[in-house]
């Protein structure tokens, strides 16, 4: 057990928010990747699955001093406090139906074992999770354009992001083919890194330190010494995770040179963001 | 033996407990949860072989590589070819939501003739034969310059056999609709002599000057300017978006100049003053320059001093001296034109006025700065051969000089002053601004034939509709065009069987010519478009199917002359339409299309409850401009040409005093029995709103934008 | 819910709440059988007691 | 009312009546009840094991029969036919192109079954609609690159020996799930003796279990 | 007509006035069945929830009833543990009220999830970390308790105890009730104390998480309190609206004084407990996240501070300090005025901790998410409410649930 742990994979993506156009390519390569359904009015968000959301975020000046930046926001597959695997949701989840994968870091979703009682969305602060209301229903003839390789959904059960898992077993399978142990980093990207256009989505394995993803992102091993929950924050001061306080401990970094940009990834206390982007990347152990 | 209570109570228990040890319970139990997660009515996608198949997609100018994964013969993704030249494994999300366009429901399933106001199917033979018989009767009349042709884009071998059609038939009517790749020649024909383009080395420059392009919005080659936009950073080079409204370029750039809409033109030529004066040009290329240098130089410290120039455009003074050093002092600037995508109304007075700001600091033709080169000309199409009659309506003038006069034109005259309109890939009745007066025209076209895949607003008004094959389903050549430093030509191949009754246009424009008999016919000597297309690119054919593409060039071309002579004549700058007291202006969002196709379902999903909701369309305003209207609230927004009911955004982002208001909503996809629910009927299609304002010497329809008032609902 | 469906786990979180749920449902249905045997019984005797009268 | 309260009143001491009537034979009721009770269970327990797999499973025809084991001393072993492919995914059965490699457009053999490949699929160029007996369900991944590949295991394990067999068995489908029944095994209460009998979760996971000393995650198995 | 089945010596409304009351009622749970129906066939997009408010007005009604329903396993525990004698006369409606209450929250819970045919895989594939799987178990179980606790008071139907086999069935039961109690108080603390759990332990919900004992957060042992400290606050309201129906006395004072009495204390100290609670979150867990106070109660139209201070001071401390001093709760008025407070104040936390939760923004560039429920939740929630009804009409009429109703109605 132990040297699988060793073994083990933590797959993560960083997203650079300054290359980030909030262009969308990234979500229609996930419907298209996941045989995401759609509907005639998806204007309401609240109901509208997008497991890949881009936010459109504003430092709230008056104009001229007005920005904007959009962040792209996947399942953050959270390891939860400590990073042991217990992510909100999967700790809630009455049937099993969401679990950890210890090999990868990716938390599952299981739809045809979910029985849509939508536990696991009440406990994810990042609304990623997603109900399907109605049953998905394409166009005459259009379904012929679905993939095989992820299963289509029926109404009444929860679905989200996967890290397109499929492509994993997929780059797996030819890996067992060619008698390969493991897989290189190019054969496992999810659909939506590898649609961006502006490249501002890296995805790899966190754990491997030749891999782009550990590179930009500098996962700090330790606990945060500020917050024990906290492990894997990153030691690049640019690059910040949402809700980290939580200690839900998210998979998905962010990258900005703004400074309004990163403090708006977290809640602070009055004074409070002054005091720790200060503080910010420097941990007692790094 | 009686049967009494306890008989039955016993049969009752023991039929309970014997179906309880049985296991029909739990088979039950767990087969219905399974049946649950089985339902019938959810579909299951057919397993099978993966392959992918490199090709070409054409939804806009962009024309990026695409490699379509397929289930045996199912393409079930679309997704950016790696190394490709244009856009190197990237892709937006119109190209790869393409599948859904394969499928749409507004897909036009076979030939259709109109029959008072529905359209029935015909075969394809049929149709032919009564558009051929139509064109047989113009000609015979004596009039083949009646016959006209509006297409996407001069470029590529469809639009060619179109042309070769026309010009064979007698008619020199051949018109495309504005593009940025029509004003880039159009610039370039003002300013370097005719049959040039001009291309942008955006991913070279290490200082991008624009006057409001959309640089990530859809502007030029899209795919292409993301990732140089996106190694802005790496290279440590600069954009400077100037717009009146925070777009998503201008958010993403180093620095957002707010400026009044429609004054860009005078801020060019502001900065131009400064350049000027501060002898921050370079001399060796204003040395090329010709027709009235000296005459502009005067006219622009006379008209564009500082102050003066602030005042038109709201820019401060010392921003506006600021930015003119910086530009002129940069290592590689360039200036780049086109609000949004480029693809709206312009102005030649800012083209050029932008353009003159390439020319003085002398980047033409240099790496990372502006390329003048010549048309991507690699089609060879054999001599035609043309009679008489074709020879004298050839030699006619055009009935108007762009489709906008073209369509004045037919309005204007109580006779028919065209008999007979082929529309191909693009969508004018919905596209064009006021797009009321466009159909009306068509109206009075008594023969009016589609070529679309799609029954869009366009292909509603037509007598005739002659599919097409979607961009999936095609064989085509795909010149890159739309700005693009490089030159390459692609080609889009068939990844599916067509799906419905459709044909290559191509191919159809091969049967109308041949049977139309004569000299037309001999001009089209090709059995099919397969056969021609090979045929007309056989200086590239080998490499073209073999590799899908090629570079015809990579880099700057020959140094070139300046011609000045539009700009020294002092053009007035095209103002707003109307009197009211706020601009409304078009935003261009690249979730959405504004050319004549609508955005698949996956796009549409895609853009935020801030500019749709529901079926309503969200206008944005500075909250100041909004006096009293709330945010998510209510109004009537009223322009010269009309009015709608718009949702109010309350935007930090746009200029005081201008309206946004998103282009490529309110497409009507619908008839009695096609619809396409996903994307119909969704908001209002903004050129309802503006009319176009057509600017004195070049002629084109130059309205950035219309007054407009707002008042609540 | 039993030792061998596919998600047990032989750890304290199964054994405590299994072990407190199922001693809790045992006592329930062991009350309850106790009371019907015991019920049934008491009605034998009576119609015993009856006949015998 | 007072009428309707006497009627009830009536009746409650009839069924009181009744009710030491029967005390009286006592033995011989609740003799009865138990021989009734015996009857019942008995019935109901047969027909919920014996009849309602009738019930549950139609039985379908293969479109032919098809000899395994000559295909197989024709052929070589398995993977002749169930191949991987390059990307280690699996072929599944042959498509008929591969069933051309070795046939020509004649028959080979004389048999009857022959006669309809050839007539029906062969010459008409049509897939041959097999029924699938291991088919798992969409929500399924199994990668059998993982198994036979990367662990060395032996088609046996899961499909038995189905490679010796001369003719097909009737493909039999659960009416409510559409599943084959051989997913939950031939033996209606789900017992196994083989480890190909059954190819429920748990049969996977006690296998895993066994093997890798962990039951796996969710996503390994699922999409 | 149907004067058999009644209990001696009790009288009762004339046949067709039952009827017609029931059948009044009876249509309102209809309209309620049609739109369970509408929500299983179609599913869940037939009520206006969505994907911020995945739990909404049924789960409030959910945890609200079970809450309410708490006199039950509290009165029983007095009862049957604690041996307070008097309750017996008060414990026969506690179960009934329970009853009615547990089977309601199992039926709310089988039409609100999106699969209820694979409901089952609560049990069978149970994740003994979840609150909900605990909230599943307990529950069943429970229920089960009420119906072997309820089931006595049926056997003693003048008709079905003439039954010799039931007669004596109910006197065994009654004689190892104690047992079940017992059961049904262990059982009952745990899924009252989860189904505060299940808001506690939701980490990445500030608005929720609560520290605690162990794996119990704090909201698991208030919710445990408070459904044993309202929970009698509402058999006592009941109690009062069937006497007001019926128009009889059916509970002597003293009962009822001394039942409101224990309900005042337990009101008192969780109060008190919550109030710490809501201070150490305010002042310690919400800042360690990155919130204030006023972050939950401000920026949007419906949950303000007001919604703190009903909670806690109007009904909860307010009815508390009726309920403790005699002089008040021996004043009718006053005592009624508690009761429906305590009543809205339990029913008013519950709806806090399921959709306050839900509706709060936790990203920093999220916003409020507001909901109104459609029509047919309105109706499904309120199905409860009609069966309820139903149920203790039909129970009043026919068993004999008020042991001192023919004494206080000669």
């Amino acid at each position: 057990m132990k040297q699988e742990n060793n073994k083990a994979h933590k797959f993560g993506m960083v997203i650079d928010l300054d290359k980030c156009t909030g262009c969308g390519s990234c979500m229609v390569s996930c419907m298209s990747e996941n045989n995401v359904p759609f509907k005639e009015d998806e204007s309401n968000k609240k109901d509208s699955i997008t497991w890949m959301r881009v936010y459109k975020l504003t430092n709230g000046k008056s104009f001229p001093d007005t920005e904007i930046v959009y962040l792209p926001r996947p399942c953050q597959h959270c390891g939860g406090k400590g990073d042991h695997g217990h992510s909100p949701c999967i700790s809630v989840c009455p049937a099993t139906a969401t679990d950890y994968g210890y090999d990868t870091g990716i938390v599952s979703q299981i739809y045809t074992r979910c029985f849509g009682c939508r536990y696991c969305m009440g406990a994810c602060p990042y609304h990623a999770r997603y109900f399907n209301w109605w049953d998905p229903k394409w166009p005459e003839g259009m379904e012929k354009y679905l993939s095989p390789n992820v299963s289509p959904r029926m109404r009444g059960v929860v679905e989200k992001c996967s890290f397109c898992y499929h492509r994993y077993q997929a780059a797996r399978d030819t890996a067992y083919y060619e008698g390969r142990d493991d897989i290189e980093e190019h054969e496992y990207q999810t659909a939506c890194t590898t649609a961006c256009p502006a490249g501002a989505i890296v995805f790899g394995d966190l754990n491997n330190p030749f891999h782009k993803v550990h590179q930009i992102v500098k996962p700090d091993p330790h606990p945060d010494t500020r917050n024990k929950h906290v492990i894997g924050k990153s030691r690049n001061p640019k690059v910040f995770r949402l809700l980290e306080r939580l200690g839900t401990n998210p998979k998905i970094y962010y990258l900005s040179e703004r400074e309004w940009v990163r403090k708006q990834g977290d809640n602070y206390l009055d004074g409070e963001w002054d005091e720790i982007k200060n503080h910010h990347g420097s941990s007692s152990h790094g | 033996m009686k049967v009494d209570r306890r008989s039955f109570l016993g049969l009752g228990l023991g039929a309970v407990a014997g179906i309880a040890v049985s296991p029909v319970g739990l088979k039950l139990t767990d087969d219905s949860s399974i049946w649950t997660q089985n339902w019938p009515w959810t579909p299951v996608p057919v397993d099978g072989e993966v392959t992918y198949e490199s090709s070409v997609c054409s939804l806009c100018p962009g024309s990026c590589g695409i490699s379509v994964r397929k289930i045996d013969d199912r393409p079930v993704k679309i997704e950016g070819l790696a190394d490709y030249p244009v856009n190197d494994g990237g892709v937006c999300l119109h190209g790869i939501a393409g599948l859904q366009y394969l499928y749409d429901p507004a897909r036009i399933k076979s030939p259709l003739k109109k029959n008072g106001d529905k359209f029935e199917e015909i075969s394809w033979d049929d149709a032919i034969a009564i558009v051929a018989d139509k064109l047989a009767d113009i000609r015979k009349k004596g009039s083949p310059e009646k016959l006209a042709c509006i297409a996407d884009k001069e470029q590529g071998s469809v639009s060619g056999l179109f042309k070769r059609l026309l010009k064979t038939f007698g008619s020199p009517n051949f018109y495309t609709m504005p593009s940025l790749e029509s004003y880039l020649e159009v610039t370039a024909a003002a300013m370097h002599g005719e049959g040039k383009t001009i291309a942008f080395d955006l991913e070279n420059s290490d200082f991008i000057l624009s006057f409001g392009a959309g640089i990530i919005e859809g502007w030029g080659s899209p795919v292409n300017c993301f990732k140089a936009n996106a190694s802005r950073k790496e290279r440590h080079a600069k954009l400077y978006q100037i717009e009146p409204r925070l777009s998503n370029t201008a958010a993403n750039a180093d620095k957002w100049i707010p400026i009044k809409p429609g004054t860009q033109a005078d801020l060019a030529l502001g900065l131009c003053a400064v350049i000027l004066k501060n002898n921050l040009f370079d001399s060796n290329a204003t040395a090329n320059f010709k027709g009235g240098f000296h005459k502009l130089a005067a006219i622009l410290q006379k008209n564009y001093a500082l102050s003066k120039t602030a005042e038109i455009t709201g820019v401060k003074a010392v921003d506006i001296e600021k930015l003119a050093i910086l530009f002129a002092k940069a290592k590689m600037p360039v200036a780049v034109f086109g609000h949004g995508r480029g693809d709206g109304a312009q102005s030649l007075k800012e083209l050029a006025a932008v353009h003159t700001l390439n020319c003085l600091v002398g980047n033409i033709n240099k790496k990372g700065g502006t390329f003048v080169l010549p048309k991507n000309e690699y089609l060879e199409f054999p001599d035609e051969s043309m009679d008489s009659i074709a020879d004298a309506g050839f030699a006619k003038s055009k009935t108007g000089r762009y489709v906008n006069q073209l369509i004045e034109k037919v309005n204007a005259s109580s006779q028919p002053a065209i008999e007979a309109l082929f529309v191909y890939n693009t969508n004018p009745c919905y596209s064009l601004h006021d797009p009321k007066s466009v159909k009306q025209a068509f109206g009075k076209i008594p023969f009016v034939v589609s070529f679309s895949s799609f029954l869009d607003e366009t292909a509603k008004e037509a007598d005739i509709i002659l599919p097409s094959h979607t961009f999936l389903e095609r064989l085509e050549d795909v010149p890159s065009c739309a700005g693009l430093a490089k030159s390459v030509v692609g080609l889009t191949k068939p990844v599916i069987e067509p799906v419905f009754n459709t044909k290559n246009p191509g191919d159809a424009v091969i049967l109308i010519a041949k049977a139309l008999e004569g000299s037309i016919a001999q001009s089209f000597e090709w059995e099919i478009y397969d056969e021609c297309l090979e045929n007309i690119t056989s200086g590239i054919w080998d490499s073209l199917s073999e590799d899908g593409h090629v570079v015809i060039s990579d880099g700057p071309g020959e140094s070139t002359a300046v011609n000045v002579s539009f700009l020294a004549d002092n053009p007035v700058t095209i103002q707003a339409q109307g009197d009211y007291e706020l601009t409304l202006i078009p935003i261009d969002n690249m979730r959405l299309i504004n050319a004549g196709t609508t955005a698949s379902p996956f796009a549409i999903k895609t853009v935020s409850d801030r500019v749709l909701k529901g079926s309503d369309i969200v206008i944005e305003m500075n909250p100041l401009t909004a006096k009293g209207l709330k945010d998510k609230g209510f109004a009537i927004l009223t322009t010269p040409m009309g009015n709608a009911r718009v949702m109010i955004n309350l935007n930090e982002g746009m200029m005081p005093g201008v309206i946004g208001m998103v282009e490529g909503l309110g497409h009507t996809l619908n008839t009695k029995n096609m619809s396409n629910k996903y994307v119909s009927n969704k908001g209002v299609n903004i050129n309802d709103l503006i009319g176009p304002v057509i600017e004195s010497g070049s002629g084109l329809d130059a309205a950035f934008g219309i007054k407009a008032k707002i008042s609540k609902a | 819910m039993f030792p061998f469906s596919f998600e047990w786990i032989w750890d304290m979180g199964h054994v405590v709440f299994f072990g407190g749920l199922w001693y809790a449902v045992g006592i329930l249905g062991a009350g309850m059988t106790y009371c019907l045997l015991k019920a049934a019984c008491d009605t034998i005797n009576d119609s015993d007691n009856k006949t015998s009268h | 009312m007072s009428e309707t309260e006497n009627k009830t009143e009536n009746g409650s001491m009839e069924s009181a009546g009744e009710c030491t009537a029967g005390d009286t034979k006592d033995d011989k009721g609740l003799g009865l009840g138990v021989i009734f009770f015996i009857v019942a269970f008995v019935v109901c327990f047969l027909s919920g094991t014996l009849l309602f797999p009738k019930l549950l499973y139609s039985k379908k025809e293969q479109p032919f029969n098809f000899d395994h084991a000559l295909h197989v001393s024709e052929a070589g072993d398995c993977e002749s036919c169930h191949s991987l492919r390059e990307d280690g995914s699996f072929l599944g059965i042959p498509k008929l192109a591969t069933c051309l490699d070795c046939h020509a457009e004649d028959p080979m053999g004389e048999t009857e079954d022959e006669a309809v490949f050839v007539e029906e699929y062969v010459s008409k160029e049509k897939e041959i609609p097999w029924y699938v007996y291991s088919r798992q369900p969409d929500c399924v991944f199994f990668s059998h690159a993982a198994h036979t590949e990367a662990n060395g295991m032996d088609c046996v394990t899961c499909h038995g020996h189905i490679g010796e067999s001369t003719s097909l068995k009737p493909y039999e489908e659960n009416k409510i799930t559409g599943y084959s029944r051989d997913i939950w095994g031939k033996n209606i209460f789900g017992i196994k003796k083989h480890s190909w009998d059954r190819m429920k979760m748990d049969d996977c996971a006690a296998c895993h279990k066994k093997e890798t000393g962990h039951k796996g995650y969710c996503f390994q198995c699922h999409k | 007509m149907d004067s058999a089945l009644i209990p001696k010596g009790a009288k009762r409304c004339s046949f067709p006035k039952f009827t017609i009351g029931i059948a009044i009622v009876s249509a309102v749970l209809l309209w309620g069945v049609y739109a369970m129906f509408l929500c299983w066939f179609k599913g869940l997009n037939q009520t206006n929830m969505n994907d911020y408010y995945g739990f909404a007005l049924w789960i409030w009604a959910d945890l609200a009833v079970i809450a309410v329903g708490g006199g039950a396993f509290f009165t029983g525990l007095l009862r049957y543990i604690l041996k307070v004698d008097e309750l017996k006369n008060i414990i026969n409606f506690a179960v009934i009220i329970g009853f009615i209450c547990y089977s309601s929250a199992l039926l709310i819970l089988a039409i609100d999830i999106g699969q209820p045919l694979r409901g089952w895989f609560i049990f069978w594939h149970a994740n003994v970390h979840s609150m909900l799987t605990e909230v599943a178990f307990c529950l069943s179980a429970y229920f089960a308790v009420l119906t072997i606790e309820f089931i006595p008071n049926i056997l003693e139907n003048r008709q079905v105890n003439k039954v010799p086999f039931f007669h004596h069935l109910a006197h065994n039961m009654h004689g190892v009730m104690a047992v079940f109690a017992a059961t049904g108080a262990f059982l009952s603390f745990f899924h009252q104390g989860s189904l505060g759990g299940v808001a506690g332990v939701l980490f990445g919900r500030p608005f929720a998480v609560r520290e605690g004992l162990l794996i119990w957060p704090w909201t698991f042992f208030l919710f445990t309190w408070s459904a044993a400290a309202f929970g009698p606050c509402f058999t006592l309201l009941i109690t009062k609206i069937t006497e007001v129906i019926t128009g009889k006395k059916l509970v002597k004072d003293n009962v009822v004084y001394l039942l409101a009495k224990i309900s005042g204390w337990m009101i008192i100290t969780y109060i008190t407990a919550k109030i710490i609670d809501t201070i150490y979150w305010a002042m310690v867990t919400a800042p360690s996240l990155g919130f204030t106070l006023s972050h939950f109660y401000t920026d949007n139209s419906f949950y303000g501070y007001w919604i703190l201070v009903t909670e806690i001071i109007i009904c909860g401390v307010v009815p508390g300090l009726i309920l403790i001093m005699k002089s008040t709760r021996e004043n009718p008025t006053l005592r009624i005025i508690a009761f429906v407070l305590g009543t809205i104040g339990i029913c008013l936390n519950r709806w806090v901790m399921v959709l306050q939760i839900m509706a709060v923004p936790v990203m920093s560039f999220d916003t409020w998410a507001l909901y109104i429920p459609s029509w047919q939740e309105v109706a499904t929630t309120i199905l409860p409410v009609a069966y309820g009804i139903i149920l203790i009409a039909i129970a009043y009429r026919y068993l004999p649930v008020f042991p001192q109703e023919k004494e206080l109605n000669r």
